[in-house]
């Protein structure tokens, strides 16, 4: 039980931390990598709550795959510094105050409420509870229809992901007063003929775009 | 079945408005003068049906002398029950009598004086359209239906005093005529609605029999009968609600004459007599009457005494006179006030006759006393009938007027009390009378010929631009004008034929109650008053003919002060003026009245206007509660729109500050 | 280890990943931060199932991941799309929606 | 037995079924059609006129079918004496405000006749429809869909600043509709007893009682729409801005039967169903009915605009229609009925004159350049001062019986009031003589071309005149008609009001005031009860 207890006070303050630094790092790069630290505790919490399929797709999935496709849009867009205290007035104070509000009263819900579960440890449960085998036992009969949901969810979410992402040629003509398209413009080539290829026309960002749908499946 | 003298009287309302409407509807195809003819033509018949009623009524018994005709029921709701029903009793076949007769020599001497004017047609609807009101009024068998006549003589008032309607002093005389009267009608409605309240109808029979069973002085009728009061003085042109009358001399002569000396005005004497029940039993009422009336007499005799246009010194002379009537009727001397009604409305028309066709005679329509002088020699028959009816109006032994008035003084002083003061001051105003009378006579027709009457002596007769004789703005002889040709002066026969039979009547119109021999009027008239207790109550004779020679006596001392000022020492006059100058102003201002109800009230009633448009409508209508309505609106939305930054992270502030409420909601709900 | 104190974990992170979205201007970081939200609610998910020893509460982490992966690829890709268009990355400058 | 029963719906629909065809006739034949189904309509009202009984009560012609069950709506028409002369009213005016929109070309109804006449025809049905109705649901729907065809004549066909006048308008109107749906819906659900059925069918209403406290604020609401409609003294925002840009046979309407639509539904709806509130806010209403008599003849005088003088001298009329009603007592209801009717004569034939008046100075309304009008034109002139004399209320006109019967009902217990507002008597011969000498004497204006009527003008005109006069010379061909149905409305309200019946008050005759009251018997009007209480 000590051990129990180290182990959800050091994850609890590193989940913590590592909130805390996403929200205060100026810079972008190192808010993703604070996120990245926060949700390794996290996983850390999820084990100790007995759910360890959650746990380890947490780490494969969130830590890996998902925060590797924010380090790349933030190489991509590049790491805008952001001054901390830019935001406008009352947004400022405000926004904290609220959170604390809120905060404290969902502790007091927590602490308050007479739920004896909620005291304890919770029932003995038994070693099959939280295995991915137990898991996959519920998606695919008591949930099938969330689990079918879902995949469709990332499906159109990938679809949508390529549509937002790629370059549109009808937009630019329409509206080429962003100097991106006005400097594009001049392309010369099959690139600049030819909508499809100039389309595909190569980019860094582009890489990104193509492999958005590939990270998010694998999910 | 109807009464004879039911069916002359229906016959002599209806003549003057089938006149009316044959004109009105044919004016277009009537060829030349048929349309004067034709309305002459009907006034003529209604008099001979009012002779009809006469007779047919004098072959009743006394007692059976009010009948009542009901053609249809006007107004039937609720406790008021009105018919369109006519009452014929000696009283208003009196008036029937009077108003037809004069009605006749007047529309007879329009067809001459009016014969050059372009809405020739016009007139005559206007004129029997008049004499149907009046009949109407004279003739009406309840208080609405007088409410209706009152009204309609009003409204063919209003229409005859701006008959020249490009003229605007005549249409704003017009105007001022009509209000003045609507104050009275509305006098009359609330009156009426009293009488109907206490007394339970508005036929007048039976309200009469009604007030007769009431102890005198009861609050509600005293309260009615002044009210009647009030319709009868705006009516009548008693103080204070006199002052359109003057102004109302912008109508052409034979208006003048007809409606504002012989008919019309006298209107208010008639409701006093005819409600002589009601005014009964309100003897204060009655003595409020006569005490405004003595007031109006005395008044109006100042005004004339000064004033210098001729037709408003007759206005003025008629104002006064009608005091005499009405302290008369509210003396309770009913007969002796119609009497003096019918003389004036001989003797009056006949000087307004006269009037007009001296003012023609210098081209006018009217014309100042200062422009005139001379005229005995180019118009000797307007100068005899002109001085007969001065004579009358003066009171000069054995003339007409010399019979009537000196009959109210006496009855007044007989009645006592404070009617004695009132007498007094009737005698008072008689010298007065006589001297204004008299002023005009000696003003117009002797002294130096002005040129237009050494002209007109010379059989030529005076060519001036047509012009307002007031301000003098140049107009023209088309419609809207008086005609081109208003200088007739007494070269047309029909004014004439019309004047010399009104010279008669005002000459020996006294024979028909000379006390001590005949009391014509007073016996005719009995069936009317019969319920009255002061009937009985009359002077002795001995008292009337020492009244009588009192007051012929005041008359020629009256005319021989004119003679003195105004024939042997002519320098008198304007000397007594300048040393009196402030009485001078006083008098011919009229005592400023109208300056007064100018600034009392129709100044502020336009500033009340001006700024219920201005102030009311714009800032508080139109403003606040328009403006605040959109106001609300417009705040509205802009509270709704400044919610809406555009800014992301304000709407999930509103969206955290939501959470935490509703977080608190159920916080607080669950314990 | 009490559950309750999970809970109230997961309520810190939740309180910090909302101040965070108030307070930062950079779209990217708001996107973080929703995702510290949405582990916050996982946290409590997992916690509840833990209280009730029941696995649906795991289900519904796994579907949450699911449809946190969902937002974060049109999140970016709506973020890359802006960068194409507009060039300024900044959470306030696009007001468009100001009534 | 009626002679020729037609069924109200099919009478009611005869206007709009016109129109409906008109918009895909020919323009000529629209017009055409239009006049034809407005004339057949005022044949048939003169039927139901002729047929109607003097003295006689009751509602006839009656259709009552289920509309929406659910809700205990139901199609209720129905004729009785209190809307006979209204509807003959309305049937009359549409059939002369179409007449001399047909006749004259140069009317801007010309762009779009049969829009038009189609929108025209809408409205008539509607109007009709709300004095027919005898269900409060169904009232309420006429009465919003009167707004739908005005809206568009008033928006398409008016003068300049049409929009602003409009929305104006509309939006006032509304305001006072959505009240009045509110307050009539609390009514029906309010006053449903527990476990019965809910309905809008007035009679019912009038039977069933409302909670205390419920009724003053339903009595508020429906007088807001009514006082809006009408419109009297606060509530008249929208007045001048409407009726400086509403297009003349339009306005005719607008002003001659619209506004009596409010002051019939105090009589129809107000005063039977809820009495207590009638009563308890009477002083309310009679404050503000004089008060809208003298402000609006103040205002009325002060005008150079001669639309607006007739606009706010029909604030003052309605004014007494008012005072009439709220003085609770037989006589003023009565002459608030017959009000309605005369004013709504007199205004129509006073903008149609006016209308003629702005050909003849360059379509302007504005007194100060016209005068001298009567020069060339003595009809013109002649027709004029009949109906300026009528709206003065000169005894003889049909509007002095009204106004008498209104002034003594209200003298009966409203001493006060009916003594102020008779100053509003005087008021309105200034300003209504003022007009007529404005434009029809004086010296011409410049721009005045002095030209006789024509004869479209006429053919509108001069019908109405004849019906005046017809009126002023016998106005108990309506009061006998009108009056057992029009106080059986007021019955109750004055009987809690403490007013006894008049036909009590005084005995026929009034020679000898005798008898005595019988005590605890309801002072509720019965002609036949002997005696009555001494005179007051």
């Amino acid at each position: 039980m000590i051990f129990e207890a180290i182990l959800f006070f050091v994850a609890a303050a590193g989940a913590i931390a590592g909130a805390l630094g996403v929200v205060v790092l100026r810079n972008p790069f190192f808010s993703v990598l604070a996120l990245v630290g926060h949700l390794l505790a996290l996983a850390v919490l999820f084990l100790l709550l007995r759910a360890e399929f959650v746990a380890a797709a947490q780490v494969v999935v969130y830590a890996g795959a998902v925060m590797v496709l924010y380090v790349f849009v933030v190489a991509y867009i590049g790491g805008i510094e952001e001054p901390l205290g830019a935001s406008a007035g009352p947004l400022r104070i405000l926004g904290p105050l609220f959170a604390g509000v809120l905060l404290i009263e969902i502790a007091i819900a927590t602490i308050g409420s007479g739920l004896r579960a909620v005291s304890s440890a919770g029932p003995v449960v038994g070693a099959n509870f939280g295995s991915p085998e137990a898991i996959g036992a519920l998606l695919l009969q008591k949930f099938l229809i969330a689990f079918e949901a879902a995949s469709f969810l990332l499906l159109i979410a990938a679809v949508a992901a390529v549509v937002l992402a790629r370059r549109r040629r009808g937009l630019e003509e329409a509206g080429g007063d962003t100097p991106l398209q006005i400097g594009r413009r001049p392309a010369k080539g099959p690139q600049a003929d030819d909508p499809a290829v100039a389309g595909t026309g190569g980019e860094a960002g582009r890489s990104i775009d193509e492999r958005t749908p590939t990270v998010a499946q694998g999910g | 079945m109807t009464p004879a003298a039911v069916s002359w009287a229906w016959l002599v309302l209806l003549l003057p408005l089938m006149g009316t409407a044959v004109i009105a509807l044919g004016w277009k195809i009537l060829p030349g003068r048929l349309a004067g003819y034709l309305g002459t033509l009907t006034i003529g018949l209604s008099f001979l049906a009012g002779i009809a009623t006469y007779f047919s009524l004098e072959a009743l018994p006394p007692e059976g002398r009010r009948l009542v005709g009901s053609a249809f029921t006007y107004i039937g709701t609720s406790n008021l029950n009105v018919d369109l029903s006519i009452l014929v009793d000696p009283l208003s076949v009196f008036m029937v009598l009077v108003v037809t007769g004069v009605s006749f020599l007047i529309h007879v001497y329009s067809i001459a004086y009016l014969g050059s004017d372009r809405g020739y047609a016009r007139f005559f609807s206007y004129l029997n359209f008049f004499v149907f009101s009046m009949l109407l009024l004279v003739l009406a068998g309840n208080f609405v239906l007088l409410i209706v006549g009152w009204a309609f003589v009003g409204a063919a008032s209003y229409l005859l005093i701006s008959f020249w309607y490009r003229r605007d002093t005549a249409t704003n005389a017009g105007i001022k005529a009509f209000v003045i009267n609507v104050i009275g009608d509305v006098g009359l409605v609330i009156a009426a609605f009293l009488i109907l309240d206490r007394l339970g109808t508005l036929d007048y029979l039976g309200a009469f029999e009604a007030a007769r069973q009431i102890p005198p002085g009861d609050p509600t009728i005293v309260a009615a009968c002044l009210l009647l009061l009030v319709g009868a003085f705006a009516k009548s042109g008693q103080l204070p609600l006199h002052t359109w009358l003057p102004d109302a001399m912008e109508g052409p002569t034979p208006v003048s004459a007809l409606i504002h000396a012989a008919t019309m005005v006298t209107a208010g004497v008639y409701l006093i007599a005819r409600c002589h029940p009601l005014f009964e039993a309100a003897p204060s009422a009655a003595a409020v009457g006569a005490i405004i009336g003595t007031l109006t007499l005395l008044f109006a005799a100042t005004v004339a005494l000064v004033s210098t246009d001729l037709k408003r010194i007759i206005a003025y002379s008629t104002i006064s006179q009608i005091g005499y009537m009405v302290l008369g009727v509210c003396a309770f001397a009913y007969s002796a006030g119609m009497f003096h009604l019918m003389t004036h409305a001989f003797f009056k028309a006949l000087l307004f006759m006269g009037a007009g066709s001296v003012v023609s005679a210098i081209g006018m329509t009217n014309g100042s006393i200062d422009r005139m002088g001379g005229f005995r020699k180019a118009m000797p028959f307007t100068f005899a009938t002109f001085t007969i009816g001065a004579g009358a109006l003066a009171g000069l032994p054995l003339l007409s007027g010399f019979f009537s008035k000196d009959e109210i003084i006496s009855y007044t002083l007989h009645r006592g009390g404070l009617y004695t003061v009132l007498g007094y001051c009737a005698y008072l105003a008689a010298i007065l009378t006589a001297f204004y009378a008299f002023r005009m006579v000696f003003r117009v027709f002797f002294g130096k010929p002005v040129p237009e009457a050494k002209e007109l002596a010379g059989g030529e007769q005076a060519h001036v631009a047509p012009q307002n004789p007031l301000t003098g703005e140049e107009e023209d002889t088309d419609v809207g004008f008086p005609g081109p040709e208003h200088h007739i002066a007494e070269r047309a026969f029909g004014m004439k034929a019309a004047m010399a039979p009104l010279a008669l009547l005002a000459v020996v119109g006294g024979v028909v109650a000379i006390p001590g021999l005949t009391a014509g009027v007073e016996t005719f008239l009995e069936p009317t008053f019969a319920g009255s207790p002061y009937l009985a109550d009359r002077p002795p004779e001995a008292e009337q003919i020492t009244g009588l020679i009192i007051g012929g006596v005041l008359a020629l001392v009256g005319v021989g002060a004119a003679y003195v000022v105004y024939m042997r020492r002519p320098g008198l006059a304007g000397s007594a003026q300048k040393k009196l100058a402030g009485v001078h102003a006083l008098f011919f201002n009229a005592w400023y009245l109208n300056q007064l109800y100018d600034r009392v009230f129709v100044r502020p009633g336009r500033a009340a206007g001006r700024f219920g448009r201005t102030t009311v409508e714009r800032v508080l209508v139109q403003n606040t509660i328009v403006g605040g309505a959109t106001g609300v609106v417009r705040a509205g939305t802009a509270l709704a729109r400044a919610v809406q930054t555009g800014y992301l992270r304000a709407y999930a502030l509103l969206l955290l500050v939501g959470v935490c409420a509703l977080a608190l909601y159920f916080l607080i709900a669950s314990g | 280890m009490g559950i309750a104190w999970f809970v109230v974990l997961s309520a810190f992170i939740f309180a910090i990943g909302a101040a965070g979205v108030l307070t930062r201007r950079n779209p990217l970081v708001i996107l973080l931060c929703l995702e510290l939200m949405l582990n916050a609610g996982n946290l409590a998910l997992l916690s509840f199932a833990r209280a009730h020893g029941n696995g649906d509460g795991q289900v519904f982490a796994l579907i949450v991941m699911v449809v946190a992966a969902c937002e974060v690829v049109i999140g970016l890709g709506l973020i890359v799309a802006m960068f194409r268009n507009k060039l300024t990355i900044d959470a306030d400058e696009m007001s468009e929606l100001r009534g | 037995m009626p002679v020729l029963d037609i069924p109200l719906p099919i009478f009611l629909a005869v206007p709009l079924v016109a129109g409906m065809i008109g918009l895909v006739a020919p323009p000529r034949a629209a017009r055409w059609l239009a006049l034809l189904a407005t004339a057949a309509t005022f044949a048939y009202v003169l039927f139901m006129i002729a047929d109607f009984a003097p003295g006689g009560s009751g509602l006839r012609y009656i259709t009552d079918e289920p509309w929406i069950p659910a809700l205990g709506i139901r199609f209720s028409l129905g004729v009785d004496g209190l809307s006979l002369f209204l509807i003959a009213l309305t049937a009359f005016l549409w059939l002369a405000a179409t007449l001399v929109s047909a006749l004259r070309p140069a009317e801007r109804a010309f762009e779009r006749p049969r829009l038009f006449f189609f929108q025209m025809g809408l409205a008539e049905t509607a109007v009709l429809g709300a004095f027919m109705a005898q269900d409060l649901a169904l009232f309420v729907v006429f009465f919003d869909l009167m707004l739908i065809p005005f809206y568009f004549l008033i928006g398409q066909w008016g003068g300049r600043e049409r929009v602003a006048a409009t929305t104006k308008f509309v939006i006032y109107t509304l305001v006072g509709s959505l009240l009045m749906l509110a307050a009539a819906v609390a009514l029906g659900v309010l006053s449903t007893p527990k476990g019965g059925e809910i309905s809008f069918a007035l009679p019912e209403l009038a039977q069933r009682s409302l909670p205390d406290g419920a009724q003053i604020p339903i009595f508020l609401a429906f007088a807001a729409a009514f006082l809006v409609k009408a419109p009297l003294f606060p509530f008249h925002g929208w007045l001048a801005d409407a009726y400086r840009a509403t297009p003349l046979p339009v306005l005719v309407l607008l002003s001659a039967v619209l506004s009596k639509v409010g002051v019939y539904g105090f009589l129809r709806i107000v005063l039977p169903i809820m009495p207590d509130a009638s009563v308890a806010l009477q002083e309310l209403m009679l404050v503000i009915a004089v008060f809208s008599i003298l402000y609006g003849s103040i205002l009325a005088f002060s005008q150079d605009n001669a639309r607006l003088v007739v606009a706010y001298s029909s604030i003052a009329q309605l004014g007494f229609i008012v005072l009439g009603i709220f003085a609770l007592d037989d006589k003023g209801a009565q002459g608030a009925v017959f009000q309605m009717v005369t004013h709504g004569l007199v205004a129509a034939a006073l903008f149609l004159i006016i209308g003629v008046l702005a050909t003849r100075t360059d379509g302007s309304d504005s007194l100060a350049r016209m005068g001298g009008l009567a020069m060339r034109a003595p009809v013109l002139a002649a027709l004029f001062l009949i109906v300026s004399l009528a709206t003065l209320a000169m005894p003889g006109s049909p509007n002095f019986a009204g106004e008498l019967l209104i002034l003594f009902g209200a003298f009966e217990d409203k001493l006060v009031y009916g003594l102020v507002a008779s100053v509003g008597v005087v008021l309105a011969a200034v300003y209504m003589i003022r007009v007529f000498q404005k434009a029809m004497h004086s010296r011409p204006g410049p721009e005045v071309a002095s030209r006789e009527i024509g004869r479209a003008d006429l053919a509108g005109i001069v019908p109405l005149v004849v019906v005046i006069l017809g009126l002023g010379v016998y106005p108990q061909l309506v009061l006998a008609r009108t009056d057992r149905d029009t106080t059986a409305r007021i019955a109750e309200a004055r009987a809690l009001a403490g007013g006894t019946s008049d036909a009590q008050a005084a005995p026929p005759g009034g020679v000898t005031p005798g008898g005595a009251t019988v005590p605890g018997e309801p002072p509720v009007r019965s002609p036949s009860r002997p005696g009555g209480e001494p005179l007051r």
